[in-house]
């Protein structure tokens, strides 16, 4: 672990790409760091909302098609908390699976995540309670503000490749122990419940009546979606002019009536509460038998957004006395 | 890095209509760089109209056919297969495929097969039929139900002539009710399945067809003694990127469109709310 | 400077403003060619949404036409198109769509020079306005 | 909750009039006030009356179908049941409706803009609420904060309710002040203001789902074919959607403004909705929802409607 200077630190990190910091509504150019998690998370910068990916035009009787890669300058993203660092992870564990996904590899690789222990955790905030820490060393670099200096180490070959962290001196003994009494204190700071074996509840209680009653609040918009780090679903639809058009994708959501409605008119998930189950225990169960990491982060950012009060935390406390745990 | 959102170009070769209402069409195409597609019965193909979208049809030709023309079959109902329906001979369709996983046709081999559909969800089927007559040695008793609403919506009917008069394989067709003209059997799938009552020794079974059908159909099935790991069937599911990316044909953690979409009832037990 | 030629797309009305524009033709009466016609059964067909996607997809102007109140084929179509065209019409221009792009006439069918005179204020009206594409216009 | 009501919920309770009652639960900020259905009588006390119900209640019904409720209702939800009673949606003989007397809904974003710090806490005292957190404690008043379609409400009371609760509400003005602002604009300046509301949009469609009388099974914007809104986020498409809505709007809402609050992203719907309420008002002198069975304002006609506009 490395003791550097902050300017310093940001003048290093400037040469390797556009520095995005954390501000409170999002991650932003030419900002000062704010001391609160994003009301957005860095979600767009792995899938932007909307991606043209295909152009096809008829020049003259064949059709041409054409892939559409952005010019992807380099990035990055400076201050994130170590959930939104982790969501990041996350959504690769989707895109760079097998076959991977070209457009998001290319945005990928142009990113740099300089994430800081999150000193200041929201009234929302749950990470603690799926086994994570704010204290999380993840990303490409872990950094640690402290009033002048960053205690800052690479993580990863791009991490350890932006700086040259020979030119900076050791931290010393003391300010690892700074760090350890800060990310002690945050950590019993952090409400604590635990859903560390949740999925196993939810299967069980996959059938339950109760999903009706805790579906009841929703009323299935998007915003959760939306604002979710890990949510990832989209939706591919075609656009056509005269004589050309193109394919794109778009942000879409699981809450909606469309995203699973077949041509024929059946919906395998027609009933509101439905979509709502299959929103929890994508992130609480399926994601987990498939990657073996649950696929929510605990940034509560979903709580904080819901327009009718829905609460993530809530709802797995429910399942979880239903099912005889306390 | 190869980009599987990316179709291939295929000209659509021939077409002709299915059902008398001209809502089924079938149409054949072949790759505009003369490639043959590597593929097995049950994997499907995400077929595009450019400038009108994408969406996953069943291929349902098989790869033990001559030449290099794949089959598909549409219903005309939405966007993509309206297009598709418009589509002209010697008119281009992207295509990405073969997609998804297929039957287990190495499990299959040396057993019975008993096969059971209805509408206009026989294209897989097809497939594995034609596949299993070409390699007919490989295979015991095939038995085949196929039932529709009504005669003028039985699809392949000129190939079910033809399978019958082969008379190596059992074929049962069968309407919801009796029409003028139709000489054959009258019922609904499920009852005719109890009433022929293929057996499960040796056997594998596949359903493919609407849910209503395959939802009556399975308890038949279960009492006639078949296992649930030896009922296969194909999932419809609205699919988007094939890939098992986009997320929204997922039944519990598995994707249709990845993992599937064949799959057997021992699989598929727990998740019945879902599909 | 080119002036360029504002596309006006026009919905008019089987039973007279259609049957109007048809009369200007046989009486060899000159109209603008800017005005592109779509042919519905009644004014009260016209889904203000036509309207929006119109715009959207790149049109210059819109101009409907119906029969005159009373005379309406279905009776009262046309009262009904009324209300929803005070509507729209009050709620682009709200967002910003100039007034001069949106129109609305009752024509009956014997009014051939009528519809040759409207289909030239409607033109007229639009070529005033500086060229910027519509406000809904997409870009691409 | 008024003791008489929590009383006469009970009895209903009890006698088997009614199954249950749909009403508000007050949390603690920053958690929100949510809709619950309540079916046994210890249940009432966690309905409250709050300046923080931001949805329309209305919403809920059709997730009822069948059960004898008793409602709680403001002006705008009782109007929100009588519109969807009117395009049978529901019954309005199913439900037991209680007025409440509306002091208006509070914008918490207001709040936030007024209270330059961390919010801890927020109490309601009568017109006055108390907000708490690391910059100390202020005192704003109601008024100040209003969501912008309490500022344009016509009617804060329930017109058909079957009981109305007495007490204070906010003063009916209707004077649109907002929408003759932005009215005096010049065209560009309009689309100037309304490009950078709808940029925000990040399609959600809370705003849909949150609204009582957006109840379509497919939306147009879900519509494939034809395709009235394309995807993505295009200005022109989220134009389109809003304007669309609106249109679907108007002489229907009842100027709730459940949608404007429940946008994540903040988008002023009201300065459309109040538009299409003031629209119907002037020209066809029409409020939305004063009883079960008017007919929302453009599926009827009258012979002298204005029609000046109309060469």
């Amino acid at each position: 672990m490395k003791k550097i200077p902050k300017a310093e630190f940001i003048k290093e990190l400037s040469k390797w790409g556009k520095i995005f910091f954390r501000t409170d509504e999002g991650f932003l150019e030419n900002n000062e760091l704010s001391n609160r998690r994003p009301s957005k998370p860095p979600k767009k910068f792995v899938i932007p909302q909307e991606e043209i990916y295909l152009l096809f035009y008829r020049p003259e009787q064949k059709i041409v098609q054409k892939e559409i890669f952005r010019k992807e300058e380099k990035k990055v993203i400076f201050g994130l908390y170590p959930c939104d660092a982790k969501s990041i992870e996350l959504i690769d564990l989707n895109f760079l699976k097998d076959p991977k996904d070209p457009y998001y590899v290319k945005r990928r690789e142009s990113l740099l995540l300089v994430t800081e222990a999150c000193t200041h955790p929201s009234t929302h905030c749950f990470c603690t309670s799926l086994g994570d820490s704010p204290f999380d060393r993840r990303g490409d670099i872990f950094a640690f503000g402290m009033k002048d200096y960053y205690l800052a180490e690479p993580l990863s070959d791009r991490g350890r490749e932006a700086i040259l962290w020979d030119k900076f001196a050791n931290a010393t003994e003391d300010d690892g122990k700074l760090l350890e009494k800060a990310k002690k204190e945050i950590e019993k700071s952090l409400e604590q419940f635990d859903f560390k074996n949740i999925h196993k509840i939810l299967y069980q209680k996959y059938k339950d009546k109760i999903w009706d009653e805790l579906a009841f609040k929703c009323v299935n918009c998007g915003a959760c979606t939306f604002y979710c780090p890990t949510c990832y679903c989209f939706d591919v639809q075609d656009v056509e002019r005269t004589n050309w058009g193109y394919r794109e994708r778009v942000w879409d959501s699981c809450m909606f009536t469309i995203y699973s409605l077949e041509t024929s008119g059946h919906n395998p998930r027609s009933a509101k509460m439905t979509r709502l189950r299959n929103r929890v225990m994508h992130k609480f169960a399926y994601y987990q038998t498939s990657y073996g990491e649950y696929g929510c982060v605990g940034c509560g950012r979903c709580i904080d957004i819901c327009p009718v009060g829905f609460d993530i935390r809530e709802t797995l406390k429910t399942l979880k006395l239903e099912a005889g745990h306390d | 890095m190869i980009n599987p959102y990316k179709a291939e170009v295929a000209t659509l070769v021939r077409n002709n209509f299915e059902s008398d209402d001209r809502a089924i069409k079938t149409i054949y195409l072949e790759f505009e760089n003369g490639k043959k597609m590597e593929y097995i019965p049950g994997q499907f193909c995400e077929l595009s109209v450019f400038g009108k979208g994408e969406a996953p049809f069943g291929i349902a030709s098989s790869p033990t056919e001559e030449g290099k023309v794949l089959e598909f079959t549409a219903n005309r109902a939405g966007l993509v297969t309206k297009a598709l329906h418009e589509t002209e001979i010697g008119e281009e369709i992207g295509i990405r495929g073969p997609l998804g996983n297929g039957f287990p046709i190495s499990k299959f081999t040396h057993h019975n097969l008993v096969i059971i559909g209805g509408g206009f969800a026989f294209t897989t089927l097809r497939s594995l039929l034609v596949f299993a007559l070409h390699n007919r040695s490989d295979f015991g008793n095939i038995e085949v139900i196929y039932g529709a609403r009504e005669p003028g919506l039985l699809i392949y009917k000129n190939e079910f002539k033809k399978w019958r008069e082969r008379g190596d394989v059992n074929i049962y067709l069968t309407v919801d009710k009796e029409f003028p003209g139709w000489k054959g059997r009258v019922g609904f799938v499920p009852q005719v399945v109890g009433e022929i009552a293929p057996s499960e020794k040796d056997a594998y079974a596949v359903i493919c067809g609407p849910p209503v059908m395959i939802n009556f159909t399975l308890p038949v099935m279960l009492k006639l003694g078949f296992a649930r790991d030896k009922i296969y069937t194909s999932l419809e599911k609205r699919m988007k990127c094939g890939i098992g990316k986009c997320g929204r044909c997922n039944i519990w953690s598995k994707y249709v469109c990845k993992d599937g979409p064949v799959f057997s009832f021992a699989e598929i037990e727990e998740l019945a709310e879902e599909h | 400077m080119e002036e360029k030629e504002p596309k006006i797309l026009t919905f008019l009305c089987n039973w007279c403003s259609y049957a109007a524009a048809d009369l200007t033709g046989t009486s060899r009466i000159q109209y603008p060619p800017n005005v592109k016609v779509i042919r519905v059964p009644c004014s009260g067909r016209v889904n203000p949404q036509f309207l929006v996607k119109a715009f959207h997809d790149g049109v210059d102007g819109v101009w409907v036409s119906g029969c005159h109140l009373g005379d309406c084929h279905y009776t009262e179509g046309n009262y009904y198109a009324q209300r929803r065209f005070l509507i729209i019409k009050s709620l682009l221009e709200y967002v910003g769509i100039e007034s001069e792009r949106i129109h609305f006439s009752w024509i009956s069918a014997s009014e051939g020079k009528r519809f040759a005179d409207i289909a030239t204020k409607v033109t007229e009206d639009l070529k005033k306005l500086d060229s910027s594409p519509v406000i809904l216009a997409k870009k691409r | 909750m008024d003791k008489k009501i929590i009383e006469l919920l009970k009895e209903k309770l009890e006698n088997g009039e009614i199954e249950g009652v749909l009403g508000f639960e007050r949390k603690q900020y920053p958690e929100k006030n949510g809709v619950i259905f309540v079916n046994h009588s210890e249940g009432l006390k966690r309905i409250a009356d709050s300046l923080f119900n931001t949805l329309n209640i209305a919403t809920y019904l059709g997730k009822l179908k069948g059960k004898k409720v008793a409602v709680l209702v403001r002006g705008c939800e009782e109007r929100a049941i009588n519109m969807l009673s009117v395009e049978n949606q529901l019954n309005r003989e199913e439900f037991f409706l209680i007025g409440l007397p509306c002091q208006g809904i509070v914008n918490i974003r207001k709040v936030k803009s007024l209270y330059k710090g961390e919010i801890k806490n927020i109490e309601e005292k009568d017109r006055l609420i108390i907000v708490e957190g690391d910059k100390g404690k202020i005192e704003i008043s109601v008024s100040k904060v209003l969501s912008n379609s309490c500022l344009d409400c016509q009617r804060p009371t329930s017109p058909t309710a079957d009981i109305n609760i007495e007490g204070d509400t906010i003063s009916p003005d209707a004077d649109f002040l907002k929408v003759k602002e932005i009215e005096s604009l010049s065209f560009p300046d309009r689309w100037e203001m309304f490009k950078n509301e709808f940029e925000l949009c990040i399609r959600c469609y809370s705003c849909r789902e949150v609204c009582p009388l957006c109840y379509c099974e497919t939306c147009f914007v879900d519509s494939s074919d034809p395709q009235w809104v394309e995807p993505g986020k295009d200005v022109s498409d989220i134009a389109s959607f809003h304007l669309i809505r609106m249109l679907h709007m108007a002489g229907r809402c009842v100027g709730c403004g459940a949608c404007e609050i429940a946008c994540p992203e903040g988008i002023k719907l009201s300065y459309l909705t109040s538009k299409i309420a003031k629209d119907v008002k002037e020209a066809f002198n029409y409020e939305s929802g004063l009883t079960a069975t008017q007919k929302p304002a453009l599926s009827e006609f009258k012979q002298n409607d204005k029609g000046e506009f109309i060469l």
